[in-house]
């Protein structure tokens, strides 16, 4: 059972900006967009392929242009090493014929950073792999 | 040291059909019943590169993959630019056959996979006295849900978008390698090849009022992986149980493109079907 | 009616270059000399449909057009992360691939002829490898083409099939037939991301033989230079200089032709080709 | 010789909707582009594969994508059929330094297939117009 808090949004964030792919197809993604797990919403502000910043503490100051959505039960099975079928990609979860994920917002932000955000979203599958000591999500 | 070739030939047939002479690009190895392999939406003949050099298949079939019009190395047809390319059944169903007979095939089995699984409907239903079997791979009655603008749109790069829209209908248990190779295939479609193929996937196909219509005289196999989100196990099931004679098989720890993201284990569901269509096997599936 | 089948077929031949194995595919047709024929960057071997139909060239040379790793069905190698790897070409891996896959298929000095990237790749073999072949026909080639390497090639809020297809457009001479301007745009629309791009590295990064290129031994192997008066990326103003700078090399400018001459108008084209195959034919005799 | 003037431009404004090829690629075309031949500027509004508005001298505060900026002698020559070399393409006479493109390039390349497609149709009309009238 994973818990998606500031510990593991740290180490997730850690290992995509230690990846050495995300630089080269990441290149161009400068955005930011919104995870929304279950009732608790994130914002993930991208620059140039790399995280700057995730917070919790959604403001005026945290603006995003798509969003993904979708309940705990989806990203529990997402992040799992070996996601059952249904459950291994966003685009099989936000498919109309199964709704597990929705996707907001402007989307062509989406589908023009289609390669880095699902090659970065695939990351969580290593969190838990990497301890991560200290906290360092602004949680004001 | 004499090159290492694979045992597989290129050459290209022109197939009249519709008022236009296509220029069609195919591979073929082996020699015995002809077995006619349809590729995915938006890619080539390339996907079936492992069953065209797979001595137990080539050993009793003539595998013959080709290149739909506009893709891999099969041309356009000639004014290509002034029109909107959407695939339709008709003009899909048709065409197939047109390469069957343009080669002077005798009664081909047709297996194809996504697009060229549901094209099987069609055929069994309007070419059954020309067909021997059909293996129609993640396949149903219908499809809706990937007729999607942004697969062709002079804002988003075509070959990224596309490839990785399908990546995640790939099964984690399929190796890497393959995956991006099926990915690398996606990447290379021109630009609305991809989408143009989808309208006939989730717009034109529309089987569910004709599943009943088929005769059941030519034996049907509709093989489904359960990764396979565009068209679920479920579907492919539910599509077997309103056509007489068909027989649906689920495949475990693989996707929508079971030749090419994983052909090892593909072939342990494969072999028993062909063998069943060629009359030595043991009955249905595994 | 028995089916209609072209004389032209396909193989696939594993090919070594730096210990990793790449999976080649040719077409070939035609029996005589062998002509070796390179794409230009991101595109694939289609562009030589017409020589490898022409009977007046077939009856003498066997035509042999490839597709380069990376490009259109030469896939990239098996047991390589590819996908974690920026593609840029080097002229090292380039050269080195020709050479093996020449020998791999056990030709005998064969005829290189390539065109842009595969023009400028002539006049490295030209330089390093001239025993390896028969005669080598440079086409839209020059010793500095800088420039081309762009980031518009692989962006990803940009269509980069239709964006490659209408700029290489402008590379095509105004006189091509409809038919041949659209299916050499549509090569270039079935490029794979980064590809395009990553050849350039080689044509406008890697490649300046500026001091070099006069150390081109013409009396070690014939070297023919071709460019269209419509290409712009090595204008024929650059292509007579380069050529002004090797002894013994022969330097001609055809009209009514831009960057594809192979692609654009084979029958233009061959008034100009036609000459130098019959010379290397002619030479080919003497014992 | 035909040159690059408003009744050229209003005839190209007529063709765009009835080219089929335009119409397709055209669908998702949106930008504002300055065409400038010498001391004649253009501002051309683009939506939707269709020429919407020509403002001839536009007021420096109207905002544009991207600029075709070339001499009158540069566009006469691209107007021909067949066009003479370094002439014949936007890209070839930016780069042999007889044309300027500036401006927010990333809007060029994002509209990049139905623009080529406009500059041909420009070609066509002025062909059509100029070739009556010789």
């Amino acid at each position: 059972m994973t818990t998606f808090d500031s510990r593991w949004m740290n180490s997730w964030m850690d290992t995509v900006n230690s990846d050495l792919v995300m630089p080269r197809i990441g290149r161009y993604f400068t955005a930011g967009f919104l995870l929304g797990i279950g009732d608790e919403e994130w914002v993930v502000s991208m620059q140039r392929g790399q995280i700057e910043r995730i917070t919790d503490n959604l403001s005026i100051e945290t603006p995003w242009s798509f969003a993904l959505r979708a309940p705990r039960e989806s990203w529990e099975k997402f992040v799992q090493k070996i996601p059952p079928p249904m459950y291994n990609d966003i685009w099989a979860m936000a498919h109309p014929l199964h709704g597990r994920l929705r996707m907001d917002g402007d989307v062509k932000v989406l589908w023009q950073n289609i390669r880095a955000l699902t090659w970065m979203l695939a990351c969580m599958r290593q969190v838990g792999d990497r301890e991560v000591v200290e906290q360092r999500a602004t949680r004001v | 040291m004499t090159a290492l070739h694979e045992p597989v030939t290129g050459r290209y047939v022109y197939v009249p059909h519709g008022g236009h002479e296509y220029r069609i690009y195919y591979e073929e190895a082996g020699d015995g019943i002809p077995l006619v392999c349809l590729h995915t939406a938006g890619t080539d003949a390339r996907e079936w590169r492992h069953q065209l050099n797979d001595a137990d298949i080539t050993s009793h079939y003539r595998v013959i993959a080709f290149d739909m019009p506009r893709h891999g190395k099969s041309i356009p047809p000639v004014g290509f630019e002034r029109e909107e390319y959407r695939l339709t059944a008709t003009f899909y169903s048709e065409f197939v056959m047109a390469f069957c007979d343009a080669l002077e095939l005798e009664r081909p089995v047709v297996m194809g996979s996504s697009m060229g699984g549901n094209i099987c409907l069609h055929i069994a239903l309007n070419f059954e006295e020309k067909i021997r079997a059909l293996i129609a791979i993640e396949a149903c009655d219908h499809s809706p849900g990937w007729y999607i603008s942004w697969l062709e749109h002079p804002h988003v790069h075509g070959g990224e978008a596309c490839a990785t829209s399908v990546y995640g209908l790939m099964a984690p248990q399929s190796p890497d390698e393959y995956r991006w190779e099926t990915w690398w295939y996606y990447a290379q479609g021109g630009p609305g090849i991809f989408k143009g193929d989808l309208y006939f996937y989730s717009v034109d196909h529309d089987f569910r009022k004709l599943n009943e219509k088929i005769t059941g005289n030519v034996p049907l196999y509709l093989m489904t992986g359960v990764y396979d989100f565009a068209c679920t196990p479920e579907m492919t099931e539910a599509t077997a149980q309103k056509i007489k004679g068909a027989e649906s098989i689920i495949m475990e720890e693989i996707g929508h493109f079971p030749m090419s993201e994983n052909p090892v284990t593909f072939k342990r569901y494969l072999m028993p079907v062909l063998e069943t269509i060629r009359g030595v096997g043991s009955g249905g599936g595994a | 009616m028995a089916p209609k089948i072209s004389p032209v077929t396909g193989h696939y031949v594993d090919v070594d270059v730096a210990d990793v194995t790449y999976q080649v595919f040719y077409l070939h047709n035609g029996t005589g000399i062998p002509l070796l024929c390179q794409h230009t960057a991101g595109c694939h071997n289609h562009q030589y449909r017409n020589l490898l139909r022409d009977p007046a060239v077939t009856e003498r040379f066997q035509v042999i057009a490839y597709d380069l790793p990376y490009h259109g069905k030469s896939d990239p190698p098996n047991g390589e992360q590819w996908w974690t790897r920026q593609y840029d070409l080097t002229a090292e891996f380039f050269q080195e691939f020709v050479v093996n896959f020449a020998r791999t298929l056990e030709l005998d000095r064969p005829v290189f002829m390539g065109s842009s990237m595969g023009g400028v790749v002539a006049l490295h073999l030209a330089r390093d490898h001239s025993e390896k072949f028969r005669a080598l026909i440079a086409l839209e080639a020059a010793d500095y083409t800088p420039g081309f390497y762009l980031d518009w090639w692989h962006h990803p809020a940009v269509e980069d099939g239709s964006v490659a297809a209408s700029v290489i457009e402008g590379l095509i001479a105004p006189q091509t037939s409809e038919l041949d301007r659209r299916l050499t745009m549509h090569y270039y629309a079935q490029a794979a991301p980064g590809v395009l791009k990553g050849d350039l590295y080689f044509y406008s990064v890697e490649h300046d033989m500026r001091e070099t290129v006069s150390e081109i031994d013409t009396s070690k192997v014939p070297l023919y230079l071709l460019t269209g008066e419509y290409d712009y990326l090595s204008t024929p103003t650059q292509t007579i200089a380069t050529a002004e700078k090797i002894v013994g090399a022969k330097v001609e400018t055809m009209c009514e032709i831009g960057h594809f001459p192979m692609s654009e108008n084979h029958d233009t084209f061959m008034t100009y080709l036609r000459p130098i195959l019959d010379e290397i034919a002619e030479r080919h005799k003497e014992p | 010789m035909a040159a690059l003037d408003h009744p050229l431009l209003e005839r190209l404004r007529d063709a765009m909707p009835n080219d089929p090829e335009m119409q397709i690629v055209g669908k998702f075309m949106r930008c504002d582009v300055l065409l400038s031949s010498g001391d004649k500027r253009y501002l051309l509004r683009f939506d939707h594969g269709r020429l919407t508005e020509i403002v001839e001298d536009p007021h420096p505060a109207l905002a544009w994508n991207f600029a075709l900026k070339a001499g009158p002698g540069t566009w006469e020559r691209f107007l021909q059929d067949p066009p003479p070399p370094e002439f014949h393409d936007v890209w070839a006479a930016a780069w042999l330094g007889h044309l300027t493109l500036e401006g927010d390039i990333k809007v060029f390349m994002q509209n990049h297939f139905a623009f080529w497609r406009t500059l041909k149709l420009l070609r066509i009309q002025a062909q059509a117009t100029s070739g009556a009238a010789a």
